[in-house]
């Protein structure tokens, strides 16, 4: 009979039409401002610099490898590395970056950077809303800018960052019985230089 | 003979002058419209509510867009026509001369019969019914057969037309 | 044809001062010419070549291509006479530029080639790298491999139908409900590696994250929930009759040409050819689960529309078996170095079933850390190469149909 | 106090209008009906955008407009701003007067049509006793502006979709009539209070309305198919195809002559469901006898709120047809169905009533609709089909 199968189609669109009143799964609209959807913990928007402690420059896990900088695939990382050295969260001297620039105009936030980086001193960040109206300054994010704190990072990401800290605290454990059995050797050879480990 | 009769009879003179005179061809088919839009209110002027509707929607509603229709299909209605004069002017405007006094006579004529100032006789939608199937039902009969004849010939030329170019 | 016109190089002003100049010059000429002429200048609206074919133009931003894209369409009264698809707006050099990065770093690359299927994408990328270095995957990968992309095979041909509908007029409702289930699918996504569409996830020899069971129970509700979705998507479309006059007989695509020109993916399926990758290369452990393939037999726009439909509840079976089977264990072989990937010199090319096509990636290796050689096999620029052999005959409105039902992606068309 | 409240527009009028001196009485009440009008439809149009996007909206699981005033309820008023303060674009060749008459013509003549419609007990604004060919008449006059705006625009894709608008609208008024002229027949009269009149009697606590008779249905059934086409809605709106060629015939307007577009589209879409509410839904009668207390005018309104959510219903569900296809099914499938409903019409009037006529007329109207679509889709091979399977 000519015109069934409209009329099948109109009883579907009606059945959604009644169903967004009742049911919650035909009714899919979240209202942004007002309501949020729960961010994914695993979701990943732009790279940032992870440090210990309180004192941002300080406790920066980074060491100015310069290896996310030359596996980044869109090249959107600068690193600068620093003449002097400062004391890592094990205490061995390491350098620490004087310039860390990432373009987020030009970031795809593949997460390679957070990959390859043997340090754990990149991660993504998940604050999406990041609007500005300096199209060129206002989207390269210097080190200060990139520099967020371990509490947050354990805030955004829990279990990822509950298995980093894990490792740290795993590798530091294994750095200071290493070196307390080095330090009898030390100690065999004439005493050791000035400039101790604090 | 009332203010709007006259506004009207002059919308439409002008209306028939202009679809005579104006360059482009469509506004010529537009001008046409409002004559016979003019026409129709002189009929409902008159009270005749059957034929003044019947007017807008025979010839406004079809005449004017078959006439549009063609004007545009045949892709004239914007090629600047030079208005050169006919050569055969003369004879035309003889022509015109005698078919308005033709037309003239016989108008005066039958107004000589009628007692002036009388009320148009009210006709009712039913009256007509019943004069169309009544007495005048074999002229009716006549007419649709005519207008069957001319839809089955227009389909057979876009038939053929259609087999042409297959 | 339209020469491009070089802007000379060495003018003082700048190249927009030049256009701008150029621009004032044409309007100016315009005024003059109707000045000339009296103001009633024959319009231009009608560019009529001799024998009154009517040149439209339609596209790059017609409100009904896939993204950029242009038709040269010469219409003679309502039928397609000739029809030149013009494409390569989109173009990015991905191939060149994959020749100068590493191989991972090409990775993120594939998921814009076809931004609806960026897993399937990987996963072609990844097995064409696993074949040069000769990589193992272990099974838990394969499994997971397996269910991401059957999820994206839904998502895409669900979007494929929804914009098909979209071109034929029906206001957006089809494609909303098409959309409803597939945001679902991009949660899934989200949940596990991070992004919806540009996921980035799997590597060469595995995945990037294990799948956590939570995530398992969710695939297993959605995968629970999708014959209801695509039942009432049947009831709406299937046998709807304007849906049925306005795709049967339209566009119909032989065998023997499709094949000649390469066409693949459902596109081929529906002119009945019995060709699915899944189950001619054998590759990943498509084996271990039972499916069928289904065959159209017009090859027009109703059978594609079709056979996308019943992919979709073929996938769903594959993932209901998959997701019961998933073994425990590692997911990334542990040889494979991150950094310094340096495969023996040679070439390989890796092809699967992706939802548009045969997608296929020919590596050739010299031993350094960058391909020499890296080419891409677009499925949806090669179905589209048959547009004109379909379009010819029908007319203007069928033309939008037709493009739709190729369910073309313009990244992967011009890479 | 249910008459008072049924009659309360025309006692207002009356109460109005005896301030004024006796010789300018008729024409202050045609006025301040004709204020009536054009103040109520236009206030109709204007909920009923609103209500088309949030019905739409729901439709497709989602909200619709509900940021402008409380549920969006201001938004048809953003909307009327938008269009007054948006810039008026003329094209550079484009034909002046003729660009600016076209939106003009339509929206005068589809109001013109309102004289008619009876919207409640002695609440037409004319009698006429020709209210039938009078409202067509004027449904005639809007091709032609349409034609004039697509000239007009100058525009290649204006005027193909100006030539399909009028080519459709054409071809689905034959049916339009004749499906009405069905109702002329049994009612016995071209004016639409005495149409209204004829149904207005109830058995029992059903009302005698066409719609319910065999006849009755299948000439309401054309004349809703007609209705849409004739409006360029829904399955039928290829004129402003998106998808083909851009916006048909108002391509090149903008501003407030888009917004008269808009709105003549819609009046037509409120004229042509009042038209068939009236022919065949009883017009101002209440549904069921019990139920006439509730004045007239509100049962009108019910009827034309329920029609225009059925073509926004249609609107939401069904793809578009094209062009050719659109024709074939005018002029091969709804003309002869609605001839046939004409004889059928005939059988009913000369039967004498009793159960054989409605036995007679429903098989006839029944095979018919069978048969014929059958036909006419097994004529295009399309149909149906079943797929296999390999392994």
């Amino acid at each position: 009979m000519l015109g069934e199968g409209i009329l099948k189609g109109l009883a579907q669109t009606a059945k959604n039409f009644a169903g967004s009143y009742v049911s919650e799964e035909r009714l899919t609209t979240v209202q942004y401002p007002e309501e949020r959807l729960p961010v994914a913990e695993a979701s990943r928007v732009f790279p940032f610099l992870v440090f210990d402690g309180s004192e941002w420059l300080g406790g920066m896990r980074c060491v100015a490898c310069q290896i996310c900088e030359k596996e980044c695939p869109p090249k959107c990382i600068y690193i600068e590395k620093s003449k002097d050295k400062k004391p890592d969260y094990v205490g061995k001297q390491q350098f620490y970056p004087v310039r860390f620039d990432i373009d987020i105009s030009v970031c795809m936030s593949c997460q390679i950077c957070v990959e390859v980086c043997p340090f754990e001193a990149i991660k993504m960040d998940t604050a999406f809303e990041l609007a500005t109206d300096d199209r060129f300054g206002g989207l390269l994010l210097d080190r200060q800018q990139l520099a967020k704190s371990n509490e947050y990072y354990h805030s955004i990401h829990p279990t990822e960052a509950s298995e980093v800290d894990a490792r740290l605290d795993e590798e530091k454990v294994k750095a200071e019985a290493k070196a307390k059995a080095a330090a009898p050797a030390a100690a065999a050879k004439p005493p050791a230089p000035a400039g101790g480990k604090d | 003979m009332s203010i709007p009769f006259y506004l009207i009879s002059a919308l439409t003179i002008a209306g028939a002058v202009a679809a005579m005179t104006l360059k482009n061809t469509l506004h010529c088919a537009l001008a046409l419209t409002i004559a016979l839009a003019g026409i129709a209110f002189l009929f409902l002027g008159l009270d005749a509510q059957f034929v003044g509707f019947a007017q807008i929607l025979v010839y406004i509603g079809a005449v004017a867009i078959l006439v549009v229709f063609a004007v545009l299909l045949t892709r004239s209605g914007e090629s600047l026509l030079p208005a050169k004069r006919a050569r055969t002017w003369l004879a035309g405007l003889a022509i015109a001369a005698v078919t308005f006094l033709v037309l003239g006579w016989s108008v005066l004529a039958s107004l000589y019969g009628l007692p002036n100032e009388t009320a148009a006789p009210s006709v009712t939608m039913q009256q007509i019914g019943n004069a169309l199937m009544g007495p005048y039902v074999f002229p009716l009969e006549v007419v649709a057969v005519l207008l069957t004849a001319a839809t089955v010939g227009a389909v057979i030329v876009a038939m053929h037309e259609k087999a042409r170019n297959k | 044809m339209s020469t491009f016109e070089t802007i000379p190089e060495s003018t003082s002003q700048t190249s927009a001062e030049h256009l701008a100049e150029r621009l004032s010059k044409s309007i100016t000429a315009a005024a003059e010419a109707d000045r000339r002429e009296g103001w009633n200048r024959p319009p231009v609206f009608l560019p009529e070549s001799e024998n009154g074919v009517l040149e439209v133009a339609m596209g790059p931003h017609h409100p009904s291509t896939h993204g950029v894209f242009r038709m040269d369409v010469s219409v003679d009264g309502e039928r397609v006479i000739r029809l030149k698809p013009v494409f390569g707006y989109l173009h990015r050099n991905h191939e060149k530029i994959a020749e100068g990065t590493a191989y991972l770093a090409s990775m993120p690359y594939t998921d814009r080639l076809d931004y609806f299927c960026s897993l399937t994408n990987n996963w072609a990328y990844a097995l064409a790298v696993e074949k040069l270095a000769g990589i193992q995957v272990p099974e838990r990968a394969e499994y997971i491999r397996v269910i991401l992309a059957e999820l994206t095979r839904i998502q895409n041909h669900a979007a494929a139908v929804g914009f098909l509908l979209q071109d034929m007029g029906a206001s957006g409702t089809p494609l909303m409900y098409a959309f409803r289930e597939r945001e679902k699918i991009l949660d899934l996504f989200e949940q596990l590696t991070g992004s919806r569409m540009m996921c980035n996830y799997m590597r060469f020899g595995g995945c990037r994250v294990d799948v956590t069971d939570a995530w398992l129970d969710r695939a297993r509700r959605l995968v629970a929930g999708m014959p209801q979705f695509v039942d009432e998507f049947e009831a709406l479309l299937t046998t709807n009759e304007i849906l049925m006059v306005r795709c049967q007989g339209i566009g119909a695509l032989k065998p023997d040409l499709a094949v000649n020109a390469g066409v693949t993916g459902p596109m081929l399926r529906a002119t009945g050819v019995n060709y699915d990758l899944r189950k001619v290369d054998h590759y990943g452990i498509y084996d271990r689960f039972k499916f069928r393939i289904p065959l159209g037999d017009h090859g027009d726009v109703y059978d594609r529309y079709m056979v996308r439909i019943l992919e979709i509840r073929e996938a769903v079976h594959i993932l209901e078996q998959a997701l019961k089977e998933i073994p425990a264990g590692p997911i990334m072989d542990p040889k494979t170095k991150l950094r310094g990937f340096r495969p023996k010199p040679g070439e390989a090319y890796g092809r699967i079933e992706a939802p548009k096509g045969e997608l296929g990636f020919y590596l050739i290796s010299d031993g350094g850390s960058n391909p020499y050689r890296y080419r891409v096999r677009p499925p949806s620029m090669i179905n589209l190469t048959v547009l004109e052999d379909m379009c010819l005959g029908h007319n203007v409105a069928d033309v939008v149909v037709i493009l739709g039902s190729v369910d073309i992606v313009l990244g992967e068309v011009d890479r | 106090m249910a008459a008072t409240f049924d009659q309360i527009f025309i006692l207002f009028r009356n109460w109005l209008v005896h301030f004024l001196p006796p010789a300018w009485q008729p024409a202050a009440g045609a006025l301040l009906g004709v204020i009536g009008i054009v103040a109520v439809f236009p206030g109709l149009f204007a909920l009923t955008t609103l209500l088309e996007r949030k019905g739409l909206g729901r439709m497709q699981n989602r909200y619709g407009p509900n940021r402008v005033g409380p549920f969006g309820l201001l938004q048809p008023v953003a909307d009327g701003l938008k269009a007054l303060t948006k810039e008026d674009v003329v094209p550079f060749n484009a034909n002046g007067l003729m660009h600016l008459l076209a939106p003009l013509v339509m929206v005068v003549t589809v109001f013109m049509s309102f004289a008619v419609l009876p919207m409640g007990r002695h609440m037409e604004l004319v009698d006429m006793d020709a209210g039938l060919l009078f409202f067509f008449a004027m449904g005639a006059a809007t091709e032609l502006s349409v034609f004039m705006a697509g000239w007009s625009s100058r525009n290649k894709y204006s005027i193909l979709g100006a030539m399909r608008a009028v080519a459709q609208m054409i071809s689905y008024e034959v049916p339009m009539l004749l499906s009405s002229v069905a109702v002329v027949m049994i009612a016995g009269s071209l004016s639409l209070p005495k149409v209204v009149a004829a149904q207005n009697h109830y058995t029992g606590i059903f009302p005698h309305w066409y719609v319910f008779t065999p006849w009755g249905f299948g000439a309401a059934l054309m004349f809703a198919i007609a209705a849409i086409a004739e409006t360029n809605r829904s399955p039928f709106d290829l004129p402003e195809g998106e998808s083909e060629i851009i916006a048909g015939y108002h391509t090149e307007y903008s501003g407030f002559k888009f917004a008269l577009f808009f709105l003549a589209e819609y009046l037509g879409m409120f004229a042509l469901s009042g038209l068939g509410v009236t022919l065949f839904m009883g017009g101002w009668s209440a549904p069921f006898s019990f139920l006439t207390w509730i004045p007239s005018w509100i049962w009108f309104f019910a009827k034309v709120m329920l029609a225009i959510c059925v073509f926004i219903w249609m609107r939401g569900t069904l793809p578009r047809l094209r062009q050719d296809q659109l024709m074939n099914f005018a002029w091969k499938f709804v003309l002869p169905y609605s001839l046939l409903v004409l004889l059928v019409t005939a059988f009913w009037r000369f039967l004498p009533p009793g159960w054989e006529r409605w036995v007679v007329c429903t098989v006839i109207l029944a095979v018919a609709y069978v048969v014929m679509g059958r036909a006419a889709f097994k004529l295009k091979r399309v149909g149906p089909r079943s797929y296999r399977y390999a392994e």
